[in-house]
Order: C-alpha cells, then structure tokens, then sequence
C-alpha cells in the first residue's frame, strides 16, 4: 500500500515548509515592490520565518526518528542540532546584512534575501535526508543559489570571476557526487541510504568490493570540494574573496555546515558497514584522515602569506574543515566533538565576518591594513574582533579552544597521536596570521582616526556571536550536558518499518 | 504490435528519412550545372557588398528565451507523468494530487513573473 | 553482461567531460563539458535501472530530477558568463584572472 | 567573616586586579595622573592578601592550604562517567614564594609603568592588570586545565605589552615570543591531553596520588604503551617548560623580549614569568614524574651549566645593557636548572631562593634601567660613563644591584647560588666545578658593566641628569631591602617552602 | 522484418510526398481564390503540374555553397530539418488498422521529436556565413522555442482525459465525445502554437522574403532550399493529423455514420485541419516579432496552464466529468 504524504504528520515538515513560503511570498512581493523602496523589511519578514523555522525545529527535538515521503525526509536528532545550526547563522547573517547590505554593492537586494532563504532551503534539506535523490537535490539548491549569490555584484569584475569559478567546480563536484552516487544505486538498487546499508554490505562480501570503494571515492572527492578541504578547496579563496562578505560568510559557515551534514549521511548512514564490521581502520576513514590532515596543514601555511583578509580567512575556514574531519575520521567523540565545534565555529566566523564587513564599508578595502589601528578608531569592535581571532586560534576561554580541546581529546583517545600532534602545529602557526590582525589593529595606528559606528544589525550579531564565543567558552557545561542528552545513535541506524 | 516492432518501423522511417535527401541531392548532383565563380559565392545582402564578418554578436535576450524555454519543458517533464497517472492517482488521494502540483507550478509561475516583471518577455 | 558496455560508455564520457573541463580555454566548451559529465552519470544511473544488481525504476527516476537539476546549473553558468563577457570582452578563461594569491 | 575571607583568598588574590579594570574601563583616556594613580592602586589589594596568606600559612604541614574546589564542567564518556575539570585553588610551600613574590613585583612594576609609560595608559594598565591576574592564577591553580587558562591569558596580555608599548622591534620580538611560547603551549597541551588520557583527571591531588602510585612503574614495564605515553609526556611538558625559563637552545625570544619589551614590562616578564618555567618544571616534572627526572637529571644539569656559561660568556661581549642583564637572565635560569637537577632538598631549595631572588634583582636591575633610560636616552655601555658623578643616588643604586647579582654574600643571590651547587655538588660533582666558573664569569661581566657605566670618564650629555626622586627611590630601595632581608635572613623564605619540598623530594627517593 | 514493414513507410513516403506537391498547389490556388486571382493554371490542366514543375526546376539548379561557410554543416543542416518531420510521422495512427509504430509514448515521441528541426534550422543559418542568416535561425529559434511550451502544455489536459500517451487509445478514449469539445482552451492553444510552429502566417516572420533577406534559408540553392521547404510541407502533414488524433477523434466517426469507413473520416478531418491553416495564411496580417513573443509568453502560456488546472477541476464536476 502506497503511504502518501497525508498519512503523515506533516508538521515534521514545518520549518522547510515555513522557509519556503517565506521564499517565495519574498519573491512575489519584491516583484511588486517599486524599483527604488527600500527592501529592508524583506529581510526582516525573512528573518521571522527563520526564527519560526528554528522554533518549530527546535520542538522537535528528543523525538525518536521519523521518517516521512517515503522514507526519503528523515527527522532525527543529529540531523535537527545540524539544521538548528543553519537557521543560526542563516538568522545572524540576516540580521547583520538589514543594515548593511546595501554598503555591500549589492544592487539586487530582494533577490539576495529570497535567493540567501533558497540556499538555506537546501542546506535544511540536506540535513533532513535519508535517500540520495533528496539530498542531491538539496546539495543542488543550495549550490546553485550560491553560485549566484556569489555573482550578484554583477558590476564587480570580481563578482562574476568568483562565480564563474565556483560554477565550473561546483558542477564538477556535483557530477562527481552523482556519479558516485550512480554506482551505490547500482550496487543497491535503492537511493534510500539506510536501506543501503545492509545491501552495500552484501555487495562488498559478494565480490564487488571495488565498485563499493570506487562509489565511496568518487562521492568523497565531490564532498572534498564542498567542504573546501584540501586538495580540493582552490576554489574557495577566489570565491570568498569575490563574492560580497555577507555571501562570503554565508558560504563559509552555512555551507559548510550542510557538507558536513552530507559527509556524514553519506559514510555514516549508507557506509556504515564499513565500521560495523571489526575492520580496523576502514579505507573511508583512512582518506578523511588524509584530507583532514591535508586539510589543516594547506590552510594555515598558505593563510600566512594572504593580505587580503577574505582570502586569509579562506584558508582558515579550509583549515576549520580540517579540525572537524578529525572527529569523522577519527571517531573519538564524534558528534559531540563536531557539534560543538560546529557551534563555535558558527559563532566566531560569523563574528569575524561582519566585522570585516563593517571595517570594508568604511574604509573601502578588505587588506590587513584596513584593519590598521582599529583599536583607536572603535575600541569595541577591535576587542570583538580580537576575541574572534583568538577564539579561531583556539586560546583558552574561548569557544575555539573547547572544541579543539575536545577534537584533541577525541583524537588522542583513539589512538592517533600523530594527528593530534598534527593539529597542534597547525594551530601554532596559525597564531601567526590569526595575530597579525591584532597586531594591525593594536599595534599601528590609524590612517584616519575618525571613530566609526556601529551599525543596530551588525552590532546585535557581534554581541551574540561574542557572548556565544565566551560561554561556550566559559561555561560548557550547558551545552555539555545538553548534547550528551540527544540521542545519536539514531542517526545511524534505520527505522524499524512495520509500525503505523 | 509490440515492442521491438515498433521501434524497428521507427528506425526503418529514420533510414528512409535519410535516404530520400541523399538520393535527391545525388541525382540532381548528376543533373544540375557546376560553374562556379566568385561572384556566386559571395554572401548575399541584399545585393550590396558584404561588410564585417560573418558572425554577430548576440544579444541576450535570446539566451534569456532559451533559458525559459528550458525551465518550462522541465516543467512539462514532470506534467506528463502525472498527467497520466492522474485518475489512479486521484482514486486513492482524491484532490490532494491536483494540489500537488499546483503547488509545483506556482513556484514555476513564480519564475514567470519575475520574467514579466523585469521585461525579459519583451523584445526591445 | 550488458552493464559493462553502459559503464564504460559512462565512464568515458565521464573523463572526456573531465578532461574538457580542465583543459578548454573556452568557457563555453568548459561548460558544457560539465554538462557531459552529468549526463554520464544519468546513463549510469539508467543502465542500472535496467541491468544493476537490483533493477527498478529508482534510477530512471533519479534520472530525472538530475537531468532537471543539470538544467538549471548550465542555465546559470551561462548567465554567470554573460556577466563575465561585460567585463572582460573575451570567452577565454585565461583572461579570468583578477582573482590571485 | 574572616573564615569566610581565608577560605577563598585565593580567588580573591587572583581576581581583584580585575576591580581596578572595571574603574579603569570608565575613566576617560586624558585623566593620565587617575589612570596612573588607579593602575598602582589596583595592585595592592593582591600584596595585602598575599602577606595576609603568608602570615596565615601553616609551615608545619605539607598539604596544600586555602582550597577551593568546585567543579567546572564535565564531558560525559559514558552514562553517569565523566572526564571532570574543576575550578581549583590552592596554595603550598612551593607556590606560597611565588605568590608573594609576584605579588610584590606588581606593584613596583606598576609603579615603574607609572613613571616611564608615555602613552595609551589606559590600554596599558588594563592588559597589565590582566595579566597580574594570569600570573597569580598559574600559581595557585591545582588543576591542569585551570593552570593551561592561566597561562594562555599571560600569553596573551604579554603579547600586546611587548608589541604596543616596546621599542623599535616590538613587532618582531612580540611575534617571536607568540610563536615560542605558543609552541610550550601546544607541548603542554598535549602533555595535558595525554595525562587526561592516562590518569583519566586533570587535577593536580589526583594526579600526584596516582603518580606515586607503584603499580605505575610495574604497569610501565609490561606495557610498551603506556611507557611511551608516559615518555611522551613528561618530555613534552619538559620541552614546554624548558622553552618558558629558557633552557639553551630555546632562549632567543627571551633576549628579544628583554631588549624590546619596556622596562617596566621586563620587570615583570623577567622577575616572574621566567620562573613560571621553573615551577612548572618543579610542580608538574619533579612532582608528577619522579622517576623520570632521575632518568634525565644529568642532562637537565649539563643543560643549566650550559646555560650558566653561554649566558656568562655572551653577557661579556655585550654592548647593551639590557642585552647583558637578558644574558645574565639565562645565565641566572641556569642555576636553577641545577638546583632541580640535584634532586636533593638543598638543590631544590636552592632553585626555589634562585628564583625568588633574580626576580627581585632583576626586577630592580630593570627599573634601573627605566630610570636611566628616561634620563639619558640610550642604554649602551659605550655612551654612558660616570654617571656616580652626575646621578650619585642611581648609580649607587645601580652598584647594589649588581653586586647583588653577581652573589654577593649578604644578598640573596649568594644563599641560593650557595645551596643550589651545595645540592647539585653531590651528584654531579664535575658538572658543579664547571658551573662555578660560571660564577666567576658572572662577577666579571657585571662588574665590567657597573664599572663603565658608573665610573669612568664623564661625557657631556650626561652631565646634568637629575637625579633620582623620591618615588622612583623608594621602589628601589625597598626591593634592595628584600633582598639583603633574604640574604641575612633565609629561614623567611626558606621555613615555608622547607616541609613541601621535603614532600617532593621524598618522592624521588622512594 | 516483413516486407510490408519496410514497404509501408516507402508507401507513405510517396503519399507524403505527392500530398506536399498538391498541397503546394492547393495552397496557391486557394490564397490565390481568398484574393480575387485564380493562381497557377499554366503549367498543365488547372495548373496541377506547378509544383511538379517548380520541384524540377529546383532539382536543376546550380548547387552554390558561399566560400567561407562551415561546408559539412552547410550540408547536413537542411537534412536535419527534414528528417524528424518525416519520422514523427511513424506513430500517427491512420485507422487503427492502418499504423505503423504502435509505441506507449507516441505523443511525447512527436513533440520531442519535432524540436529537433529547429536545431536544423539554426545549423543553416550558422553556416551560412551570413550575418542575415544568422540573425534570421536565431529568430526563427527563439520563435520555435517560445511556442513549443504552449504546444507541449496544451496537451496536458488531453493526456489527463485519456490517461495514457499512447495515440491510439487517446483516439479511443474520444468515441463518445472528441477532445475538441471539453478541451476547447486547449485547442485553440494548440492550434495556435501549432501555426507558430509550421511558419506559418501569421508566424512567418522567419520566412518573410522582405525581412531579413529571407531569414536562415538565405544561402540555400537548389535542392537543399527544396528539403526546407519540404520538411515544412510534410510537418504540415504531420501537425495536421496530430491535431485530428488529439482533438478530433481521430478516425471515430460523428454522429455514428458508420457506413464511411475510418480511413475517410480521417482524411476527411484531416483536410478541413489544412484547409483551416490555409484559410488562415490568406486572412490574417503576420505579426511583428515583439508581439509574436509577447504572445506566446504572457498569454498561450498561462492559458495552457489555467486549462490544466480547468480540466483537474472540471473532473469533479459529476456528469460531465467523465469526458475529463
């Protein structure tokens, strides 16, 4: 018997649905706006569906997975924490560009807010899927969207460099996705991936392990690029540096996020063979290790000779990606390590983010040297800033140091001495470049030393992002306690059919 | 008729489309006069001598149809199977399906606004 | 076994797709060459809907969400190259290079 | 109330320089005389609680005194099993000198940054009073992850004092000192990590229960793993604490740090930060890892002599005086290298009184150098000569500190030397004779240096100097004070520190 | 393999043809009647041998490719436009005896088929290496592709009424009442789209010899000239009987006058289709090219979705739901 969407219960649904109708109820109005009104409240009405979307998300929580359209929109713990993460940073991102986006060169303003809720859109979706149809479909939404949010400033030569690149490496990684895709289809019959799980382990024990590995790889080398780990993150210093801040931030904490959502539905839902059996160290894990590794030398080596912050920042974020491969590969605290530092990253990017956006509309450059001084010119901001520098350093009292105290511990407790090593030198040295912004702001003086404002939006986001930064910092616990509560393993297991 | 019958027929039209141009042109190849001179050759305006190249820069509106066309043929894929899955479908989920796909095309309609709304449909 | 001679076919389109992509200096072609490799493996996907190791009609529906979503990213490379065209006047890729370090 | 005060001293010391941050956060930037008078005032309260803990110390018991533990939080392993980090306090023999010593260093130093520092006051005497709190946290922390904040917070103020307020290459030596002392961490760190994973806490009692513990050592000879781990920690932590003293070959920040960094600054860096090297090396080497040490004593003492040496000789050829003292520093550290590396009660109380006293000589030696430099403008022995004549109160001063650092007897200097090679003698005995070269050539350097400076041919520009006045005086000579106390009196420092070492050193033995 | 199969479509093949030369005939002298003038009547008795004559004159000429245009594609291009107008032919059910293809997807075979041409059409002007030809195939293209969708849509609601895709049973599904009747919308939408994409007035612009120097055909001689001009004829054919099958019933008799045989009533259906299309290029003025876009966009478009949505609905209604 056909199960439609009626049987269900649709409020499961509820913050995809309530994001797009707020997507397109912005779309249609935004048509009928006249040319030159200002476009601000779209955002506003934007961020309330969020907040709604976030608030009916939230609710959900604790609830034992569910599965609706055929098994194909999966509600689970691991995957609402990652969705509740999206609409944080979607909600601060919107929040800060109501004042500034303007300042930004963006002409388009009601196209950023609709097309920033479609990506939104399919990052949520790639969070809530338990079949790869959805989730390719998801990962699609999302890239396409930012592909032209990153080209949006279309009168910026930049702008439409950055999107070109990312089209041409994006598309390319989505046809290495799919292809991978392709061949696990082949060898299962099914798209559902926990349905997968058992067939792919009858496979691999029927003769036809290479073609397993060889989907495995393929997937793994187009998630490579969406996760900007290297050797496949070219693309992200041009991107980040070309499209407009708030995209950029966008792309690093939001996308990244929902590849890291993928990654792990991926290996860990549809793969999951490879670690239930008594192997020991399964080739998958073997190659996010290598990535992870690759990952977090490249970024922070390259990031110390960049002087164009979105660049600099670019390397930084392929390093983060590094720090959270650690947990996927090594599986030592996995989700709670890489939730938490998900959290934290969210906070201290995304700050960092819209301060440089801030400091790029006054003084019109986004160079090391746009931040020189910053400290006489507006105190706070340049403490807020340093905080966010010395929370990605990973110094204590921080968010930063939590998680990558909590990566470490993770990797040293099963055993890969060499990678946590690998991770403190890393983090060495990106002391250097994460400092030299506070060298700049602190130590030089300003070219102007006019004082400048904070804009309401911007400054409300870098509040919350600091407190964010300081008590997860401070105070881990709560989010300790609260994540040790959610349940995991249902993330990895099918749901038992045969109930109503 | 089944299956395989039918697509050979259907092969066996394409052959024979194919061969009455190729038994046409030979034909006439044998018939028709060959004298050919510059004068002949030369692109054709209307008359006078021909300037610039033989391209031209196009303008963007036809991408623009192109690229409208794309989406509502995308669309129509998706009609046609639920157009002819429609009255089984409507016997187990009654009106639910029509509303379904409402849904479906007014995001597409969505796109066709926006066209409208931004003169894209108009050819200036 | 029918499969294999689906598979190869995909597989070399596939890499004809890839090598197109790194290779062309003109954008266009490099699109289109991304288009190449989606489409490989939609006749991936297709063969084994047919011939797979559990044959259904999943790949074939598959099939068709991602020739719609292949659709849309090749709607928007172009566009994406139009703008490019308004700076640059050239299709080349090598003259997109502003973007450096 | 009182009991209630006692009780949480330690949170009090730490934490109350933060009240004159809150006072200094509102006080406008022009008020420099407030901002000055607020940042000295701020150090006080620290002083009056330490010599308050001082009086109150118990000498008789070897426990550690004035806890405070509550508990942090907690990363749950299992159901109901958890890894727990406390907030934990407290204070002991080998602590308690330290305390007081940093106690006292703040406030002359405040005083010194009162008198020399130009400008950005308020910046200044935040980061500063910042990092008194870190400085007074790594201390008293009795837990691993407390003590890693702490230390990372005197990374971090340490970094914007050098690279605001320094001199011409205070980028570079801020950087320079990040990138050094940011590697220590990242080894303590994962020194940190690995004890967490061997002993399954990270709090300071525990440890040293577990530690002492026999089963250890046989556990450490079956298992190749474990004694790898073990290995692998203690040689990190070594290596972190080694690069904080400096142990030669990782001293080449320090030189930068003190020829770049303010005087002020220098007061504070050299006469306490160094010796979080040296308690660091005691507390979490010796206390913890006992049999280790042993293994690796005679290397650590090639080390000190090393250090005492190369220091010595380098001082010599030096033609800036703060050069000079930076080497002397090393050289200085070097002696209490050798002090742990005997591994007796004599030793190590005699690295404990090194430490305690080259931070108030060194802290007087740089407030000498604030002073002079404010006078005279530049620091090179070659410029400045016969000063005795035009500046008789800072130079004598100047002579005081330099016969006090050279050991003489009667200054504190002379008691530690004295008892560290007593102690280190009867290990090592070839070692010692090497080292008391050393000695030597640390009376010749310095002498050199008062000499020329002090005596000698007046020039011109330094002709009409003014003289010391009273505020900048009075710091000094209390600090002389000290350490002729020290040097007729040891058993003020000694009678502490004597039963918590006897503790430690019984752990080596047994 | 019979004989008969490939004997069949050789036999279409000459009624197709031998309809194109009549048709080409009919047209003219019809147009010619609409304007007061008796068209070609030189050429044989009634002028019948006009186009047989003209067909020979073409075959005659001088074949010339212009010097810098891209020779292959020069070639190939007028074959591609011809060849799908004659396969889409092979699922059109006659009677339903008399028909060669009988495949599931017969509807969606058409019209993805006959996109194909358009392709064919943009090849010739591109290697014509003619500024004027070039614009003319975009045009041409950007005309096709526009009234494709409401042609593909329009169909919907018939697809919805009969279920399937496949021909025959659509014509099956129309015994009680022809599509015409419940999908009127959809006709004239059809039928409208259909006229655009024959070329045919008023959608010619494409082939109007005073704009654009005769559009993407510019270049062409000869005989390849012939083959566009032929795909168009035999697509005239073809559009013709799709629009019996779908809307008029096919070979389904009316008013159950059973004794004229299928076939007739086909044929029958099928001539008052051409003559409508020639009617209507003898009445109306051609349109300019922003309307003609306009149009296909802003009005066939939302048209051929509100009759989706019209017949979903009307499926409700009790009694004459059933036609839906």
């Amino acid at each position: 018997m056909e199960r439609y969407l009626l049987d269900y219960d649709w409020t499961v649904m509820g913050p995809e649905l309530i994001v797009l109708a707020a997507a397109a109820l912005l779309s249609i109005v935004d048509l009928f706006l006249k040319a030159d009104s200002d476009r601000r409240w779209l955002g506003g009405v934007g961020l309330a569906a969020i907040i709604a979307a976030g608030v009916f998300a939230a609710f959900q929580l604790g609830n034992p997975p569910y599965e609706v359209l055929a098994d194909t929109y999966r509600v689970d713990d691991f995957g609402l924490i990652l969705k509740l993460i999206l609409l944080a940073g979607a909600a601060l991102l919107f929040l800060s560009s109501l004042s500034s986006v303007r300042d930004d060169g963006i002409q388009a303003q009601g196209e950023y807010y609709y097309l920033l809720l479609a990506a939104l859109l399919g990052g949520m979706l790639m969070t809530a899927s338990a079949d790869m149809i959805t989730l390719f479909v998801g990962l699609e939404l999302l890239s396409i969207s930012s592909y032209i949010l990153v080209g949006l400033r279309k009168r910026r030569m930049e702008s439409a460099e950055a999107a070109w690149k990312y089209v041409v490496m994006g598309g390319v990684s989505s046809a290495f996705i799919l292809y991978g895709m392709s061949f696990a289809y082949g060898l299962t019959g099914t798209t559902n991936l926990y349905e997968m799980q058992a067939r792919l382990a009858d496979a691999y024990g029927g003769g036809y392990e290479l073609f397993v590995y060889l989907s495995l790889f393929l997937m793994l080398f187009g998630f490579g690029f969406k996760v900007a780990a290297a050797p496949f993150h070219m693309w992200a210093p041009d991107v980040y540096q070309g499209a407009a801040t708030t995209v950029t931030a966008f792309l690093s904490v939001v996308s990244k996020t929902a590849a890291f959502a993928l990654i792990f539905r991926v290996v860990f839902g549809g793969y999951y063979f490879l670690y239930q059996s008594q192997m020991e160290e399964p080739l998958s894990a073997q190659a996010l290790l290598i990535l992870a590794a690759a990952s977090m030398v490249v970024g922070n080596t390259i990031a110390l000779r960049q002087i164009n912050l979105k660049r600099m920042l670019a390397y930084s974020s392929v390093a983060h990606a590094g720090y959270m491969l650690v947990p996927l590969a090594t599986l030592g605290f996995l989700f709670e390590s890489l939730i938490y530092y998900l959290i934290a990253y969210l906070f201290m990017t995304l700050g960092a983010f819209v301060v440089l956006m801030l400091v790029e509309h006054r003084t019109g450059a986004e160079t090391l040297h746009a931040f020189a001084g910053l400290s006489r010119k507006n105190p706070l901001l340049a403490a807020a800033m340093a905080l966010f520098m010395v929370s990605l350093a990973g110094i204590p009292i921080t968010a930063g140091f939590i998680g990558k105290f909590y990566i470490l511990m993770g990797a040293v407790g099963t055993d890969h001495l060499w990678l946590a090593g690998l991770m403190l030198v890393t983090t060495v040295v990106s002391y250097y470049y994460y400092f030299g912004v506070i060298r700049m702001m602190y130590f030089r003086t300003p070219l102007t030393s006019e004082r400048f404002p904070l804009p309401i939006g911007a400054g409300i986001v870098i509040l919350v992002s600091v407190v964010g930064t300081l008590a997860l910092g401070f105070m881990p616990q709560w989010t300790l306690d609260w994540l040790a509560t959610l349940d995991w393993g249902a993330a990895l297991i099918p749901i038992q059919s045969g109930g109503g | 008729m089944d299956y395989t019958e039918s697509y050979v027929t259907i092969v066996v039209f394409v052959l024979l489309g194919l061969a009455l141009p190729v038994v046409a042109l030979t034909m006439g190849r044998l018939l028709r006069p060959y004298q050919p001179s510059a004068a002949k050759t030369i692109t054709y305006e209307s008359g006078v001598d021909p300037t610039g190249g033989g391209w031209v820069q196009y303008n963007v509106r036809y991408y623009l149809f192109a690229l409208l066309f794309v989406v509502f043929d995308v669309e129509a894929v998706f009609l046609y199977p639920w157009a002819v899955a429609y009255d089984s479908l409507r016997a187990d989920v009654g009106l639910f399906i029509l509303v379904e796909m409402l849904i479906f095309v007014f995001f597409l309609l969505i796109g066709l606004l926006y066209a409208w709304k931004k003169k894209v449909l108009e050819w200036s | 076994m029918p499969v294999t001679s689906y598979l190869a076919l995909g597989a070399i389109l596939f890499c004809l797709g890839l090598y197109g992509v790194m290779t062309k200096r003109n954008a266009v072609i490099v699109l289109f060459s991304i288009e190449l490799m989606l489409n490989a493996a939609n006749i991936n996907l297709v063969a084994f809907s047919k011939y797979g190791l559990y044959a259904n009609q999943m790949g074939q529906v598959f099939g068709l969400f991602t020739i719609t979503i292949a659709a849309a990213e090749a709607a928007v490379g172009i566009a994406i190259l139009f703008a490019l065209y308004q700076h640059r006047q050239t299709v080349s890729v090598d003259r997109y290079n502003t973007l450096k370090g | 109330m009182m009991e209630g005060l006692l009780q949480t001293l330690p949170t009090w010391i730490i934490f109350s320089p933060l009240f004159g941050v809150l006072v200094l956060l509102f006080l406008p930037r022009a008020q420099t005389a407030w901002l000055r008078g607020v940042g000295v005032a701020a150090t006080v309260p620290p002083l009056l609680l330490a010599v308050l803990m001082a009086i109150r110390f118990d000498v008789t018991i070897a426990t550690v005194q004035f806890q405070q533990k509550i508990t942090w939080f907690s990363i749950p392993i299992q159901q109901g099993v958890g890894l727990d980090f406390h907030y934990h306090l407290g204070v002991d023999g080998l602590s308690l000198p330290l305390v007081v010593l940093t106690a006292i260093i703040a406030v002359l130093a405040a005083i010194a940054s009162a008198l020399y520092i130009r400008e950005r006051l308020k910046g200044y005497f935040t980061v500063f009073l910042l990092l008194e709190v870190g400085m007074m946290g790594v201390f008293m922390a009795r837990d691993l992850f407390l003590f890693f904040l702490f230390f990372e917070v005197t990374l971090v103020t340490l970094f914007f004092l050098i690279g605001i307020w320094g001199a011409v290459y205070r980028e570079r030596a801020a950087n320079q000192f990040l990138l050094y002392n940011g590697v220590g961490s990242a080894l303590m760190l994962l020194g940190f990590i690995g004890l967490l994973f061997l002993f399954q806490t990270l709090d300071l009692e525990q440890l040293r229960q577990m530690s002492a513990n026999p089963e250890l050592g046989l556990v450490m000879e079956q298992d190749p793993i474990i004694r790898n781990l073990v290995w692998t920690v203690f040689l990190a932590l070594v290596i972190a604490f080694g690069i904080k003293l400096p142990i030669f070959p990782f001293h080449s920040w320090m030189l930068r740090v003190h020829t770049e960094a303010p005087p002020a600054v220098v007061m504070v860096h050299s006469g306490v930060l160094l010796k979080m090297g040296a308690y660091g090396l005691i507390r979490f080497g010796v206390d913890l890892f006992p049999a280790q040490v042993v293994a690796i004593a005679p290397w650590l003492g090639l080390l000190g002599v090393i250090n005492i040496l190369y220091g010595a000789v380098l001082a010599f050829v030096q033609t800036d005086l703060k050069r000079v003292l930076a080497f002397s520093s090393v050289s200085h550290m070097g002696i209490i290298l050798l002090g742990i590396a005997a591994l007796n009660d004599i030793g190590l109380q005699g690295a404990v009184f090194q430490a305690v006293s080259h931070g108030f000589i060194s802290a007087l030696l740089f407030f000498f150098i604030g002073a002079l430099y404010q006078r005279t403008r530049t620091t090179d022995i070659r410029e400045l000569g016969g000063l005795s004549r035009s500046v008789p109160v800072l130079s004598g001063i100047f002579l005081a500190g330099g016969l006090a650092l050279l050991g003489l007897p009667g200054m504190s200097g002379f008691i530690a030397e004295f008892q560290a090679f007593l102690g280190f003698f009867s290990p090592f005995p070839v070692l010692a004779a090497i080292g008391v070269i050393g000695l030597i050539l640390t009376a010749v350097y310095t002498l050199r240096a008062v000499m020329q400076i002090n005596f000698g041919p007046i020039s011109e520009r330094w002709a009409s100097l003014s003289d010391l006045k009273a505020k900048e005086a009075a710091p000094m000579l209390v600090m002389l004070g000290l350490i002729m106390l020290i040097g007729v009196w040891p058993a003020v420092l000694g009678d502490p520190m004597q039963t918590t070492i006897q503790t430690i050193v019984s752990k080596i033995g047994g | 393999m019979t004989t008969w199969m490939v004997l069949g479509p050789a036999l279409l093949m000459a009624v197709v043809l031998g309809f194109v030369t009549y048709a080409i005939l009919f047209e003219r002298k019809v147009l010619g009647w609409m304007q007061g003038r008796i068209g070609p009547n030189r050429v044989g008795p009634w002028g019948i041998l006009q186009t047989v004559a003209d067909i020979l004159k073409l075959l005659l000429k001088e074949d010339i490719i212009p010097e810098r245009a891209d020779r292959t594609l020069f070639r190939i291009a007028p074959v591609i436009a011809f060849v799908p107008s004659f396969v889409v032919l092979a699922v059109i059910p006659f009677t339903d005896r008399w028909l060669f293809a009988d495949i599931g997807v017969g509807l969606l075979y058409y019209l993805a088929l006959s996109s194909i041409t358009t392709i064919g059409m943009l090849a010739g002007g591109w290697a014509s290496n003619n500024k004027y030809a070039l614009l003319g195939s975009m045009r041409s293209a950007a005309q096709m592709i526009s009234y494709e969708i409401p042609l593909v849509m329009s169909v919907v609601g018939v697809i919805m009424a009969a279920g399937t895709l496949n021909l025959v049973e659509i014509v099956q599904a129309q015994e009680q009442v022809w599509f015409i009747l419940p999908q009127i919308l959809g006709f004239a939408v059809f039928f409208v789209a259909s006229l655009a994409e024959l070329n045919r007035t008023p959608f010619d612009l494409p082939e109007a010899e005073s704009e654009l120097v005769a559009g993407y055909h510019v270049e062409y001689t000869g005989f390849r000239f012939a083959f566009f001009m032929l795909a168009e004829y035999v697509y005239v054919f073809a559009m013709a009987a799709l629009t019996t099958v779908l809307f008029l019933g096919g070979w389904n008799p009316l008013f159950d006058l059973t004794f004229i045989p299928p076939i007739l009533w086909f044929i029958l259906k099928f001539l008052l289709i051409v003559f409508l299309l020639i009617w209507i290029r003898g009445t109306m003025p051609r349109m300019r090219v922003d309307q003609l876009m306009e149009m296909g966009w802003k009005v066939l478009l939302p048209l051929a979705l509100v009759n989706i949505f019209l017949s979903a609905v009307l499926k409700e209604v009790p009694v004459i739901g059933q036609f839906y």
